[in-house]
């Protein structure tokens, strides 16, 4: 259901894979994230992600409960990678199945939005301007508090 | 003996990103280790900063914590996400 | 970008292909639709669907320009299935690349809800109480009705 | 001749999913087409219903829309979905 690991991921074979496990469930969204070419501080050579095992595996397995307490669905799966990527690499891959596509579609939404703001990474870019960490953006925030708007009691 | 974990940027300060070491009798609480380290780096307040959280032994704490020998302390900047 | 045949659908290389043809963008929005095993008419042993070619392809590509127009996006594809198919077969698969993933979603989110209110296909079930051709459902259009809120003028 | 396709369930009010046929003189608007073709199959109304739409030359029509030889002309039903 969660994966956090160094080896490249296949989204492709990832789909796949979650959809046979889940057998004939209604709908199925998938979200792949892959390393930019370019960022606002270059042009990207190498993403560095660094993960503090087991608190980042621990906060990713609270987040899919979450997710699995708010919509019906009959399956959920992460795949984060770590360590360095090159541009086109994917990051991460979710998937989410429900008998309604709505519930799949806001499930893997709200998923990726805990993993690009609250999730336990660190980031750092190897651009043709030089190295830097990557801290939280704004925007990224903004996104999550879409979701607290409407978080039940 | 107690380890330490420098993540993200403050790998770059602690210059390595981690080393088991002997705390000094002093130091007995995250906010004193913090400070210590601190000196120690010549980190320029880097490690007191408010958005640096600190995890003794794998959970989050907060300020100011007991730290003893056998502790795993993490050093944890603002998260970049995935 | 649009393929509507009688021929299986494997959602996992439809990803593969389509996450290849776009290079290197940041974010795709996959969705796979499966053809459910029960219905509120019965079981299902086979769900028949009818296009009227080329008005069937060429309401397809409208609502892909509409998309396009709508949302920056990197990539669009949409494969629907024709024909006969069993409970479990991917009946349509809906991708979408774009450098912001909120874009991708909603582009998917968007292209489905047309799929499934709009697309001219006519769908005949075979259940184990009979066979019915399924018409509109009242929530189908609600689901649309919410774009139309937001519709550029 | 005209070409006549019946889609989803007019396909089995029809009894064939297309024919090919020559139109009766009187028959020249769509509007005629559906009385003449309702009577045809004793569809009760099915083919006059307004949320069946016809297609004259994969072109949605509004009725009354002229019909003559060599047209292919669709009776759609609501649509489905995919």
């Amino acid at each position: 259901m969660m994966t956090v690991s160094a080896d490249p991921i296949d989204a492709g074979a990832a789909l796949s894979a979650f959809e046979t496990d889940i057998g004939g469930a209604g709908g199925i969204v998938s979200f792949t994230g892959r390393v930019r070419p370019d960022s606002k501080h270059g042009s990207v050579a190498t993403l560095h992600l660094q993960a503090y095992s087991p608190m980042t595996e621990r906060g990713i397995e609270q987040a899919i409960a979450q997710t699995e307490k708010r919509w019906p669905l009959s399956g959920l799966k992460v795949i984060h990678r770590i360590g360095d990527m090159a541009p086109g690499d994917t990051v991460v891959f979710v998937a989410a199945a429900a008998m309604h596509r709505r519930d799949a579609f806001e499930a893997a939404d709200f998923l990726m939005d805990y993993l690009k703001t609250n999730a336990i990474f660190w980031k750092k870019e190897v651009t043709d301007q030089g190295v830097v960490w990557i801290e939280p953006r704004p925007q990224d925030y903004e996104e999550n508090a879409r979701w607290a708007l409407t978080e039940d009691a | 003996m107690v380890q330490l974990l420098y993540f993200g940027r403050l790998s770059d300060v602690a210059g390595k990103s981690e080393e088991a070491l002997t705390l000094p009798e002093t130091v007995t609480t995250t906010t004193e280790l913090r400070s210590w380290l601190d000196l120690r780096f010549e980190a320029e307040g880097a490690l007191l900063e408010p958005t640096v959280r600190l995890a003794v032994n794998n959970e989050i704490v907060f300020d100011p914590h007991p730290v003893r020998g056998g502790d795993e302390i993490a050093f944890m900047p603002p998260v970049g996400g995935g």
